[in-house]
């Protein structure tokens, strides 16, 4: 089979993650390069641009040595893309793609959170998503992170070297903040607060995955993946809840997971497309 | 439906069961450093009654005594006993649970169960306390129902609870459906229409699984032996028409109803339990003493409040405290109301026969009650009981007595002129509480009552 | 007609919050009163039979603004009652004479009782219909109340109680309907690409307020008329929706669910036009009446379902409504049903339908729908069906997870379905 | 002179007011509410007392001076601001540059060393003009123009905007945490020092200064706001929001008999008798829909000021029908809404129009709206959400008047200072100074 050069870009609500594969069959997929442009407040279209060029950049082509892009997530603001997948299928796809054992997906954004359990073939056999109300996602511990000072990369540190949580009323992300502040005028830790608001997402967390009927391993995926406090509460209130044992994993690529498994679909769609003509009717088309 | 109280084991000391359990609730939350709390003689005895209770239950097996779980509103608890029956109310079991700071594991167990956070927590407590080996108040298993007896009363989720208890245990299950009282009355229809459920469906099953026959007889002694008791209780909760009330008629009131509206109805025990209380506040009465709150006998009666909804059962005490800093006293509550209601004038036994006093009982519990008369009975208490205000909890729970609250309060206000006050808690979820939030207003509330009284 | 006109049609009535169809209906027929029924089941027949027009109430969708509902109702509530409430405040009722609630559930219960006490000087009926699901207890019951509320209705009308045989042709009328429904969702079992989701519910919608027969031809019409369509199949799975029996999805949340991949081959979504499967008064073939005093106290002759053959063969039109409710009626939320029955249905309907999975779609805060969940859930996983959960309200706004939800299901069950 | 101060410690933002024995406003102060409650409100109060100082040298001077009395303290205030904003941004350049160095390059660190020196020099344009319907917080000031700047130097490749951004993130929590004002006699010779004055003016300004500061004392302090139970005043002189809003508005429009409050994180809905006593009252429950932090939100979303919305808003054609009201999730819903190719003003004002519907349910649960309702907090100052309030207490109450005061964020403070007044003087002064830990860490 020849190579097949594909990009997938994951436009979420806090960030674009592009990344850049290269597939002869999926035993010997290689990534060539990923980036992951945050938001902050910009046009998304834009950012996306600015995503992939870099990526291109990082995988040392440029954009006409790729044969198909994917979005995923809002895919609407991806101008220059070829077809679309839905999220879930994505971020099933690079979870299974980045530890092949996976059995679970919990995919942390900015403001949402999705459960799945998938099969070998990274099919999603269940799902759950958080509903309406945003308390408790990765936007909410970006904004207390503003707030207190504190960049996101010591989010989770921070939060292991506690030794104790200040527990958190956890209802309106809104009204957390108050609660935050609360706290920190009572003279609580930053650390301690952190881990309280860890232990109340993780609790979420672990109950959206007993919902689903989770196996383990569990991968992370998403930006909160790269959140080591929040994953070791994750696993900690899997370890409590009285439930079967479930590992949790996260990869240094794992917020990489639905650009990364929007491109490996890439490389499947266009073999298929190849093989049986334009009039395939066999992905889910953009929406 | 929610009901009663005193918990069988421990009564939560502040501070000694202020461990927190996982994560619930926010900090400051639980009152601290009170060193003791203070209690009425009656809540002792009680405390002993349940405790024999439930040692009784976990020993069902071994004794031959069958079991029939039903719910609180409208009980037919004579019918069990009468049947050689025990009755376990789950309800009860879950608000229990709430005080000992256990509802919140098990609802989050139930949640990981499927079942959906925007449900009941009753239900979900329940649900969650089976799945963690249905250990009851006191520590002791609880024995698995040998009948559901699905009392539909007031409530559309009691029936989903035991369609899913059902297919938990797989039980007998026995409906009896007790129809509204939409136009605010009770027909001779629906009298009828219990009855002949009572008769045909309920009765035989119990008999079934008792393997007895029913003795109608014994039925109405036991009957007679409710009605008693309910004349003292009556009694008990009309005495805080009196300046100062020696009652606190919803903190208070809901360890007073306990008895009756469980397993005791018509046992000599709860007879003598209403007599006692009834001689205990006639003596605070006496002594023109207030109630006794858990820092101690009020001080000084600064508001009298009239309180519509359950309370809160995983920060009972907090939730109390708010009201007591403030000397405010709840002179009357519909939620003392729930598993009967006896302010026209209904007493076991006076129908023509048993079953149909068991119908009437159903029939008039307060949330079978429409709209109107819940408005009519909350404005008569704010007149008849000489309150300053009235306060509405509402429940995140709780259907059956929410939805409509808003408006009840606007047609009450409208009524009495009294302004009302409205929160919002939740039965045994803790994380709906929020003693801040709760502080908050009703503080706002009552300096808003005071201000208000100052200017008359 | 085609179709799509009549599709049209029926848009047109859906979103007239206001009723004008059923104001203009009242113009037509001076002094008969418009009775508006709330969800999920109130029998129409009784309603129509009585001389008046049954209008059935489903929420205000999302294009009303809600003030006076909000001041009503505490945020972990339903949304159906805040539109209720503001649809009634705002004077878009007011072509109706009264009201009957069910009971649906506490909230529909409990509404009973704010218009009480806000719509001054109309009727306000609460039907309690049967949860003892035996004909002498439960049947018997109801027949009395179903007479009496025949003879109120008949009284707003200034006529005398509808006799057997006024309500025996009015039931005959409705079974026409149910039968032109029936035959529309044997198209959309048979052939989904022939239909849209939001194209039968709209149809369906329309049944709301239109006379009972005028709404039978436009079925009958559609039904016919997409037969004739030119569509291909195109490669979606097939899924049951569940949960939506009360208060009704957008139609964009509808449009949302095809268009990310599925056909819908069947539906709760206002569930009361098609409660009684199949005839009310084919069912009367050599049956009795449900004895009416069974449920004296003590004595008196036993009714049930296997009380002697009548004489009246098929005589008691309301007996027949009676035990077409306990014995006939789908398996419902808002119905008491043990012994895991509702699983065991369900894993049926789906097997039957030869669908692919399960939406359960409820709206949030829904106690019936939700507290149905787990069970129906545990009997699916047992049967290995597949299904998702989401939960909607009638104005929600954001599609997207629903979108990525549904997609994702879709993509599971067909990217390695055929691999 | 004896004053009496009101201080609303608000969700969002934090404010004082100063009277004098008649009930007179001297000094009004205003500052965002940060995570350390004491600092918020603690410079709340001195900008009040400030403010009283230049009222009453306004007064002293303009004996002597007449009208130039005013265009002096005009001159002076704005010159006291800058100097005060100068002060922070020192502190702030530092730390910013300082936290660059360490999580990015040399090369960051000098480049945001720049930057810092560019605002500087143009200080005056960044924090000079005193237009009521700009922010006037520090922190709003300096991020705005610090973004702005920073985006440019990054899209030139001179910094990592990444890295400068969570600096000043970080950098600006420290900085108005840790604020301590200076004192009062420092703080006027700087703010002497900027405006330039003539000598004359300026020793006419001292003298006169001099003369003014024995005679303030402040007889009493009453607290209100979210915050309230964090002051650190005695019981008594803590009073909830409600009465404090109710008296206030009184006060502003006797006639008022209704009061919608829509702050950051609460909407009140109150009713009045003629007296300025509350009847009944109502809040909004326990989710934050549809409060001004929603607006907050919204603004950070459109990358606009919090002042820019409303106009903005008016400017549509029709409203977009919102049926979210998570604050949350505004976000969201705009992107979406946005995607479907609606027009952003107009979306704009259905996210207004969501925002009284709520307020309006909120009125009906209080009781309705009576003859005059005045409306106060901060979303007051939004033209669009008045222009969508007027529309709809039209449609369901019919005419009605409508108040609202240009300083209408300081109504809780203000009906807090006229408790401090009318509960009688005697009441103790909270001890001053009593500084609340700065924000503890661990690790980090
Ligand atoms: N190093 C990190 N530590 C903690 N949280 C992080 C880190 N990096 C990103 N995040 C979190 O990840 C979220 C963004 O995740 P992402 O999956 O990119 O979101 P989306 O796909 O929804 O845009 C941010 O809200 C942020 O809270
Ligand atoms: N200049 C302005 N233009 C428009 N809205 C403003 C302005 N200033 C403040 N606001 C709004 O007012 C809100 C704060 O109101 P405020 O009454 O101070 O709240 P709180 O008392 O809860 O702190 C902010 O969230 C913002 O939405
Ligand atoms: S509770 Fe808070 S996070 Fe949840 S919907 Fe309301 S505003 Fe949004
Ligand atoms: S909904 Fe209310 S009445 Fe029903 S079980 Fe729950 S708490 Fe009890
Ligand atoms: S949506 Fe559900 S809870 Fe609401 S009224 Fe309908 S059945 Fe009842």
């Amino acid at each position: 089979m020849a190579d097949l050069v594909t990009a997938g870009i994951d436009v979420g609500t806090g960030a674009v993650k592009a990344a850049i594969v290269c597939s002869t069959g999926v035993a010997k997929t290689t990534v060539l390069g990923t980036h992951r442009e945050r938001l902050l407040r910009r046009d998304p279209g834009r950012v996306a641009e600015l995503a992939y060029e870099r990526a291109c950049q990082a995988a040392g082509l440029t954009r006409k040595d790729v044969a198909y892009v994917a979005s995923t997530g809002d895919g609407d603001a991806v101008a220059f893309r070829d077809g679309h997948f839905y999220g879930m299928t994505t971020h099933a796809r690079g979870a299974t793609f980045l530890l092949p054992g996976a059995r679970s997906v919990a995919d942390l954004g900015a403001l949402h959170a999705r459960v799945m359990v998938i099969d070998e073939q990274s099919r999603v056999r269940a799902s759950r998503m958080t509903s309406q109300c945003a308390s408790g996602t990765g936007q909410f511990i970006e904004n207390i992170a503003r707030y207190l000072g504190i960049r996101l990369e010591d989010v989770g540190p921070l939060s292991r070297s506690a030794t104790r949580a200040e527990v958190c009323s956890g209802i309106c992300a809104v009204l957390a903040e108050t609660d935050v502040i609360n706290m920190v005028s009572r003279g609580i830790p930053l650390s301690e607060i952190i881990r309280g608001i860890h232990e109340s997402i993780a609790q979420r967390l672990a109950k959206l995955l007993r919902m689903v009927r989770a196996a383990g391993p569990v991968v992370l995926t998403g930006g909160l993946a790269a959140d080591v406090g929040l994953s070791a509460e994750i696993e900690r209130a899997l370890d409590e809840d009285g439930g079967p044992k479930i590992e949790v994993a996260a990869h240094p690529l794992s917020v990489q997971a639905g650009a990364l498994g929007a491109a490996l679909w890439s490389a499947h769609r266009l073999r298929r497309l190849q093989a049986r003509g334009p009039d395939a009717g066999y992905l889910s088309t953009p929406t | 439906m929610k009901l009663p109280v005193a918990e069988a084991s421990a009564v939560p000391v502040p501070g000694e069961t202020a461990a927190r359990g996982a994560g619930g609730g926010m900090p400051e939350g639980r009152a601290q450093g009170s060193p003791r709390v203070q209690k009425d003689v009656s809540m002792e005895r009680q405390k002993a009654m349940l405790a024999g209770y439930f040692s009784e239950l976990a020993h069902a097996r071994e004794t031959g005594l069958k079991v029939a779980y039903t719910f609180v509103p409208g009980n037919l608890t004579e019918l069990i006993r009468a049947a050689g029956a025990l009755g376990v109310y789950p309800e009860v079991n879950a608000l229990q649970s709430a005080m000992r700071q256990k509802s919140d594991g098990y609802v989050r167990e139930a949640e990981r169960l499927g079942h959906n956070e925007d449900v009941c927590s009753y239900v979900k407590c329940d649900i969650g306390m089976l799945a963690a080996g249905n250990i009851g108040p006191t520590g002791e298993k609880l024995p698995p129902p040998d009948l559901l007896l699905l009392s539909y009363t007031g409530c559309f989720t009691f029936m989903k609870w035991f369609e899913l208890l059902q297919k938990e245990y797989g039980c007998e299950i026995a409906m009896l459906h007790v129809p509204y009282q939409a136009d605010g009355g009770i027909t001779e229809d629906m009298r009828r229409y219990v009855a002949a459920q009572l008769r045909d469906e309920v009765i035989p099953k119990l008999e079934k699984v008792t393997g007895k026959k029913l003795d109608l007889d014994e039925l109405s002694a036991l009957l007679a032996r409710s009605a008693r008791a309910e004349d003292d209780l009556v009694w008990v909760l009309d005495s805080a028409r009196n300046t100062p009330s020696p009652i606190d008629a919803y903190f208070g009131g809901v360890y007073y109803v306990g008895p009756i509206f469980t397993a005791f109805r018509g046992t000599l025990e709860c007879e003598e339990y209403y007599q006692a209380l009834r001689q205990e506040v006639a003596a605070r009465l006496d002594r023109r003493e207030g109630p006794i709150m858990p820092n101690g006998v009020l001080a000084e009666e600064r508001f009298r409040l009239v309180v519509e909804g359950p309370p809160n059962w995983t920060h009972f005490r907090d939730f109390w405290r708010i009201f007591y800093d403030e000397g405010a006293v709840v002179v009357a509550s519909t939620y003392t109301k729930v598993g009967g209601l006896y302010d026209d004038g209904f007493r076991h036994g006076r129908a023509e026969d048993p079953l149909l006093s068991l119908a009437d009982y159903c029939l008039g519990c307060y949330t079978n009650r429409s709209l109107p008369a819940r408005v009519d009975l909350l404005a008569s208490y704010v007149r008849d009981f000489h309150a300053d205000g009235f306060v509405i909890n509402s429940l995140k729970s709780c259907n059956s007595f929410s939805v409509g609250q808003l408006v009840m309060m606007r047609e009450v206000e409208k009524k009495t002129g009294v302004p009302g006050g409205f929160i919002e808690t939740d039965l045994v979820d803790p994380r709906y509480y929020s003693q801040a939030n709760i502080k908050n207003r009703i503080e706002s509330y009552l300096q808003m009552i005071a201000q208000r009284k100052g200017r008359a | 007609m085609e179709a799509e006109a009549i599709v049209r049609r029926c848009e047109a009535l859906y979103a007239d919050l206001s009723l004008g169809s059923v104001r203009e209906w009242k113009a037509a027929h001076p002094g008969r009163p418009a009775v508006g029924l709330l969800p999920v089941y109130v029998p129409r027949e009784i309603v129509h039979a009585a001389g008046a027009l049954p209008v059935s109430l489903l929420g205000g969708g999302d294009q009303i603004d809600i003030v006076k509902g909000d001041a009503s109702f505490q945020s972990y509530i339903c949304h159906l009652p805040r539109s209720m409430v503001e649809l009634s405040l705002t004077g878009r009722l007011d072509a109706l004479d009264g009201f009957v609630f069910p009971s649906t559930c506490d909230v529909i219960r409990n509404l009973s009782g704010i218009f009480q006490m806000t719509t001054r000087g109309k009727y306000i009926r609460y039907l309690d219909l049967p949860q003892a699901m035996d004909e002498g207890t439960g049947g018997a019951f109801y027949r009395r109340d179903l007479v009496a509320l025949a003879a109120e209705i008949a009284r707003l009308a200034g006529r005398e109680a509808p006799g057997d045989e006024a309500l025996a042709e009015s039931i005959r009328r409705y079974d026409r309907n149910r039968r032109a429904i029936a035959a529309l969702w044997a198209v959309r079992a048979g052939a989904p690409w022939l239909v849209a989701l939001d194209e039968t519910y709209l149809l369906m919608r329309a049944g709301a307020v239109l006379p009972v027969e005028a709404h039978t031809e436009l079925v009958e019409a559609y039904t016919a008329a997409v037969a004739g369509r030119a569509r291909k199949p195109e490669d979606r799975i097939r899924v049951v929706v569940v949960g939506a029996f009360c208060e009704q999805p957008p139609l964009g949340l509808l449009r949302t669910l095809e268009r990310s991949g599925c056909y819908v081959v069947d539906d709760d979504l206002f569930l009361g036009a098609r409660w009684v499967e199949g005839d009310v008064l084919a069912l009367e073939e050599g049956r009795g009446s449900v004895a009416e005093e069974s449920a004296a106290p003590v004595d008196g002759p036993k009714g049930g379902p296997h009380g002697p053959p009548g004489s009246d063969g098929g005589g008691d039109p309301y007996g027949a409504l009676a035990r077409a409710y306990i014995g006939k009626s789908l398996v419902a939320s808002t119905r008491y049903q043990p012994d895991g029955r509702r699983g065991e249905d369900l894993v049926r309907r789906v097997r039957a339908l030869k669908a692919d999975g399960v939406v359960f779609a409820a709206p949030s805060f829904c106690d019936p729908a939700l507290l149905d969940q787990p069970p129906l859930q545990k009997s699916l996983s047992e049967a290995n069906i597949p299904f998702i959960t989401f939960k909607y309200a009638e104005n929600t706004g954001q599609f997207q997870s629903i979108r990525e939800q549904a997609g994702t299901f879709s993509d599971s069950i067909k990217l390695w379905g055929e691999a | 002179m004896a004053l009496f101060v009101g201080v609303d410690l608000g969700s969002t933002t934090s404010k004082a007011v100063v009277l004098d024995e008649g009930e007179r406003v001297l000094g009004r102060g205003l500052t965002n509410t940060r995570s350390n409650y004491d600092v918020a409100a603690a410079v709340a109060r001195v900008e009040a007392l400030d403010d009283a100082r230049f009222t009453l040298l306004e007064r002293a001077l303009s004996v002597g001076q007449g009208a130039r009395a005013a265009e002096l303290i005009r001159a002076l205030r704005r010159a006291w601001v800058v100097a005060h904003c100068v002060e922070r941004l020192g502190a702030l350049g530092e730390r910013v540059v300082e936290l660059s160095g360490k999580n990015g390059s040399g090369k960051d660190a000098r480049a945001v060393e720049q930057l810092f020196a560019g605002i500087e020099a143009d200080a005056d344009a960044a924090f000079g003009p005193l237009s009521d319907d700009r922010s006037r917080f520090f922190r709003d000031l300096a991020s705005a123009r610090f973004f702005a700047d920073a985006t440019a130097a990054a899209q030139e490749q001179r910094l990592a905007y990444d890295v400068a951004a969570s600096a000043f993130d970080q950098a600006i929590v420290e900085v108005e945490n840790g604020e301590e004002p200076s004192g009062v006699d420092r703080r006027l010779s700087r703010a002497l020092d900027r405006a330039g004055l003539a000598a004359a003016d300026r020793d006419g300004i001292e003298q006169a200064w001099g003369r003014l500061d024995g005679a303030l004392e402040v007889a009493t302090y009453v607290g209100t706001g979210y915050g309230r139970q964090r002051l650190p005043f005695p019981k008594e002189q803590i009073r909830s929001e409600i009465l404090c809003h109710g008296l206030g508005a009184h006060a502003l429009y006797p006639k008022t008999r209704t009061v919608l409050d829509i702050g950051g994180q609460d909407t009140k809905a109150i009713q009045l008798d003629e007296n300025g006593l509350v009847q009944n009252f109502q809040m909004n429950d326990r989710c934050a829909a549809g409060c001004g932090r929603y607006l907050g939100y919204i603004a950070e979303e459109m990358n606009l000021g919090l002042h820019e919305l409303g106009p903005l808003a008016l400017q549509a054609t029709r409203a977009v029908k919102i049926s979210s009201t998570c604050t949350v999730f505004a976000g969201v819903e705009l992107r979406e809404l946005l995607a479907l190719g609606e027009r952003r003003e107009n979306i704009l004002l259905g996210l207004h129009r969501a925002i009284l519907l709520r307020a309006m349910s909120l009125l009906s649960r209080s009781g309705g709206v009576f003859e005059e309702l005045t409306f106060t907090g901060g979303v007051a100052k939004n033209a669009a959400v008045v222009h969508e309030l007027k529309s709809l207490v039209a449609e369901h109450y019919g005419d009605r008047t409508l108040n609202i005061h240009p300083d209408s964020i300081y109504t809780g403070a203000l009906g807090a200072a006229l408790f401090a007044h009318r509960g009688g003087g005697e009441m103790p002064v909270p001890a001053r100074g009593k500084r609340a830990p700065a924000i503890a860490r661990t690790g980090g």
